[in-house]
């Protein structure tokens, strides 16, 4: 487990004189995943905030080797850097080894980028996938996503007089990924550098596809204070809105909070649920609890069902 | 040593990147392009070239997978056909933006729909204004040659641009004929053995950002960029050509004339049918009919001033479209001729032939028509459908 | 276009008229000659009515439109005829080569034939009896030989022996079966 | 940084490429309205804030904070939030001048 002090002395992958929002999740999680590289990195990213925001020519905000091509399809490129990263060094032509790291928002990776992603995995193309997970599109303005939890209010699924913001439960994307028999599976969030960094460090000691979500609290889409990303962060985990943990070779490791919170105390925090503590949407938090627990539930049962198995 | 063999279009256009010897291929399977992979595939089994090859689940993913591995310095090739090239539309641009010189083989076949497997210019036609090269090929021996050519065109530091060599679907693709191959030492020689990209993402000594977002102030001088690379890129079309004739004995141009110095009545056609036209022009001169051709081998960049100088001396020109503009004003290569020849102090009277959509026949007599339509040329609509039903 | 000899071949899915049409277009390609091969394309699965061609000339072959006037038809399979029109577009001196045990006579009446040369051959009983399955289109290439003196026999046989022999390093006998087949159908193949 | 001419096409690198970290050059500290002040004092060098920042900000040479670079910091407050020194922080916010 690298030290703070270790990893402070490692090349910083991205430099101040971005563009993203003060106190945005994004830059914050891509620096914490690549400094716990060891070997050189090269990123491959989505359209997203992140990319557009980095990447303002001729002001780039990218110290490492970084490429973007479109939306849907970061996954898919990368698999490319990695066909000729391989080409080149079975011939003898590029003797380093780097570590190939692929970002997408959650609207690149499990909605638009789904396949292109899925595809990548299948094939066992030796890289990492993060998805920076901030629960919408919130590049083009909050637009719901495959990732929007239920009940969140978004520009194309709002709370109104008769709908509740988004109806659907979210989808479970990284459990896609462990359907996927991927070597290394994991959730984060922002607000546990620790954790993140260990996860980082396994998935780059691991060969072949990785796949980590990370929860990314966004100020603009979530509607909360900018001091608050690591807060916000840490209280999904508590309250098991937003559950941390790993599948190695299909084997789960959870994390438990030490008391777990109503998924109430994450809600509240934020502009995007506010409407459900209206009297009336007591029955929708209801049901966004049960489902919390639920999900918290069968991912302790995976857990237990695993434990046997060796990696 | 040179030999002759015989080869469908396919496989011809397997043979040339198996001599290419690509460090990356990334390609999905379709109708009637699935061959050129399919046997690329089987070379890459048997350990024939040192190629990384990936079977991508879409175009969408081959197209992007392409970009991910020529950004990373790599000699990247891939083929598709149709609604393949079609899903690779928005990866296209990017590929030319980003000036990396990925050479795609593209069997050309209509596009959906109705759905249909057959030849016509629908797909490679709508791709034509992505900043990609783009190169007909009247057989396979032409399709074999050219895209040997295309390594060293698109690669070319003053092109750096992606090219695609085109066969007709079937027609082509998927006639056995008989071709020169040429020995895989003057292949290599003859494009270099690596590609020496200006940057490469696996340059760590010199990391870049490559694709970044640009705003009103900067987009379009990069558009500007590739505008131009596509403008400059015809002298290298050329020198590649002349090299390669040179060398090899065959000699290409941007376009072909086939008797047409002294023509009275001339053809404008892409593809396999200037073969087929050939042959009726042979016999209509022998019945002493001035007919002639003129073959349009490369059509991105556009010879515009080659075209509006072979055609400055003709009198009646049919132009052959093997697609629809969908403009209401006949196919895209009789819109093109005609701006270009908007300049032309002479400029020939010109009608329009849209012909062979979805693989119909096209054959000797409708060439013939075609010659007999431009005797009372004045007495023919501007734009017509040649063999359709009424 | 004088120089030019088109060929038609009628089979069904999955028999081979496309393999019949390669090889027989490899085989003249080796002796010399200018050589189209190409099949007819459809969503068609095994067991359906298709067809090849070949179009063999001694200068470039410049064509490339399909084959309406083939001045030969081949029929691999006897079944077709009544189903599907095999003469269809051969000119009255065209020739007609059928799979069949019928003479070249009983094939001229079943089909009220007027003109053309008829030839007949057993091909898929000698494929059987020599290569051990029915796979009519190697012999009906000595059948095609003989009928239409387009290639040298003894050249053909010789070059397509090299070539199923390295096809086929490991397994002399099916090299043996073939060349057997295509010699009893170029000596046994009757017209009139 | 805009009164400089800005490249032709002609001038610019083929393609639309840049060399690494040129970010670096812009400077988004004056989008702070609220500014972090340090005090060295009280800092125990646990390198939270750091590895917290989204703007690369905090400055840290030999594993201990030597500063902030509020040529880029943005003042969003999570290092300040995130500093676990009691009872007084080190690093507070306080109003941008």
């Amino acid at each position: 487990m690298v030290t703070l002090k270790e990893l402070s002395t490692r090349p910083e992958p991205l430099t101040g004189g971005h563009r993203m929002c003060p106190g945005c999740g994004a830059p914050i999680i891509v620096r914490q995943v690549l400094l716990a590289a060891k070997d050189p990195v090269v990123v491959v990213s989505a359209t997203g905030c992140l990319e557009v925001s980095t990447t303002i020519f001729p002001f780039t905000a990218w110290k490492v080797p970084f490429l973007h091509n479109a939306f849907e399809n970061s996954a898919a490129t990368a698999s490319g850097v990695e066909a000729a990263y391989h080409s080149l060094k079975r011939q003898g032509r590029f003797d380093k080894n780097i570590q190939i790291v692929a970002f997408g928002g959650d609207g690149g990776t499990y909605d638009i980028g789904f396949q292109s992603l899925s595809g990548a995995m299948e094939r066992g193309h030796d890289l990492l996938y993060v998805c920076y997970n901030n629960e919408a599109y919130m590049n083009t303005g909050v637009q719901r996503s495959g990732a929007t939890p239920k009940g969140a209010t978004t520009t194309t699924a709002p709370a109104g007089k008769v709908s509740q913001g988004k109806l659907q439960w979210r989808k479970d994307l990284t459990e896609i990924m462990v359907a996927h028999e991927l070597p290394y599976v994991a959730q984060a969030t922002t607000g546990n550098w620790a954790d993140l960094t260990k996860k980082a460090e396994k998935a780059f000691a691991t060969r072949g596809p990785k796949f980590i979500n990370v929860l990314q609290p966004c100020r603009l889409g979530w509607g909360y204070r900018p001091e608050d990303t690591a807060v916000l962060g840490r209280l999904a985990f508590e309250t098991c809105f937003w559950p941390i943990y790993e599948v190695e070779n299909g084997v789960y490791k959870v994390t438990k909070p030490r008391d777990k919170k109503p998924v109430a105390e994450f809600l509240k925090t934020q502009e995007r649920f506010r409407h459900l503590f209206k009297p009336g949407n007591e029955q929708l938090l209801a049901d966004i609890q049960q489902g919390v627990d639920a999900h918290w539930a069968k991912l302790l049962a995976k857990e237990a069902m695993t434990a046997g198995v060796k990696k | 040593m040179a030999k002759f063999v015989a080869k469908t279009g396919n496989e011809a256009m397997a043979e040339a990147m198996r001599q290419i010897n690509p460090d990356v291929v990334a390609a999905y399977p379709i109708t009637p392009a699935t061959e050129v992979v399919m046997i690329f595939a089987k070379y890459v089994a048997d350990g024939l070239v040192n190629t990384e090859y990936v079977p991508v689940e879409s175009e969408h993913s081959a197209m992007s997978a392409c970009v991910g591995a020529s950004a990373a310095g790599g000699r990247v090739m891939t083929g598709t056909s149709s609604q393949g090239l079609v899903y690779m539309y928005e990866i296209l641009p990017i590929a030319s933006a980003l000036r990396l010189p990925i050479v795609m083989c593209e069997v050309n076949r209509a596009i959906s729909g109705p759905i249909n497997i057959h030849c016509d210019h629908s797909d490679t036609m709508a791709a034509r204004d992505f900043g990609w090269i783009q190169i007909f090929s009247e057989n396979s021996q032409e399709a074999y040659d050219s895209l040997i050519q295309a390594v060293r065109i698109a690669e070319n530091h003053d092109v750096l641009l992606p090219t695609m060599v085109t066969t007709d679907g079937f027609i082509i693709s998927h006639c056995l004929d008989k071709i020169e191959v040429l020995d895989d030492k003057d292949i290599t020689a003859f494009i270099g053995k690596d590609r020496k990209p200006n940057n490469s993402l696996l340059d760590l000594d010199k990391p870049t950002t490559l694709g970044s977002i640009d705003l009103q102030d900067y987009y379009f001088e990069h558009r500007v960029q590739v505008a131009e690379a596509i403008k400059n890129s015809k002298k290298t079309i050329i020198e590649v050509a002349n090299e390669f004739a040179k060398k090899f004995g065959r000699q290409y141009g941007l376009i072909e004339e086939y008797k047409l110095a002294d023509a009275d009545y001339a053809i404008v056609a892409l593809g396999s049918t200037c073969g087929t036209a050939k042959v009726v022009i042979d016999e209509l001169r022998a019945k002493g009919i001035k007919a002639g051709l003129l073959k349009i081998r490369v059509y991105r960049p556009f010879p515009a001033e080659e075209i509006a100088q072979a055609l400055s001396k003709i009198k009646n020109v049919a132009v052959l479209d093997r697609a629809d503009g969908w403009a209401g004003q006949g196919g895209p290569a009789y819109a093109e001729i005609k701006a270009a020849l908007y300049k032309s102090k002479t400029p020939p009277k010109m009608i329009n032939f849209v012909y062979g959509l979805g693989g119909r026949e096209i054959d000797k007599d409708q060439l013939a028509h075609v010659y007999d339509c431009l005797k009372n040329i004045e007495q023919q609509p501007d734009v017509q459908y040649l063999g359709v039903r009424e | 276009m004088d120089n030019t000899v088109e060929i038609r071949w009628h089979g069904r899915g999955g028999q081979g008229a496309k393999t019949a049409a390669l090889l027989f277009g490899e085989a003249a390609l080796s002796l010399g000659k200018f050589i189209q091969a190409f099949p007819e394309y459809g969503p068609e699965r095994m067991g359906a009515p298709v067809a090849s061609f070949n179009r063999i000339s001694t200068e470039p072959i410049r064509l490339h439109c399909s084959i309406t006037n083939p001045g030969i038809v081949i029929v691999l399979d006897q079944t077709l005829m009544g189903k599907v029109d095999v003469t269809e577009g051969l000119p009255a001196t065209g020739i007609l080569i059928v799979n069949t045990t019928d003479s070249p006579a009983e094939v001229r009446a079943k089909l009220k034939l007027q003109g053309l040369k008829v030839f007949t051959v057993d091909a898929s009983g000698i494929s059987k009896a020599t290569i051990g399955r029915d796979i009519p289109n190697t012999p009906l290439l000595g059948a095609l030989v003989k009928a239409s003196n387009l290639l040298d026999f003894a050249s053909m046989l010789k070059d397509t022996e090299e070539k199923l022999a390295i096809k086929f390093k490991s397994k002399p006998e099916i090299v043996k079966g073939n060349i057997e087949a295509i010699k009893r159908a170029y000596n046994e193949v009757k017209g009139e | 940084m805009s009164q400089q001419k800005k490249p032709g096409w002609k001038e610019l690198a083929i393609g639309d490429i840049l060399p690494a970290g040129t970010a670096e050059k812009f400077e988004t500290g004056d989008w702070r309205s609220e500014r972090p002040t340090w005090h060295p004092e009280r800092c125990i060098h646990c390198l939270f804030c750091w590895v917290n920042c989204p703007d690369t900000s905090i400055i840290v040479e030999n594993g201990k904070m030597t500063g902030i670079d509020m040529k880029h910091c943005k003042g969003c407050g999570i290092c300040a939030k995130e500093c676990p020194v009691k009872p007084d922080k080190a690093i507070t916010m306080g109003p941008e001048r």
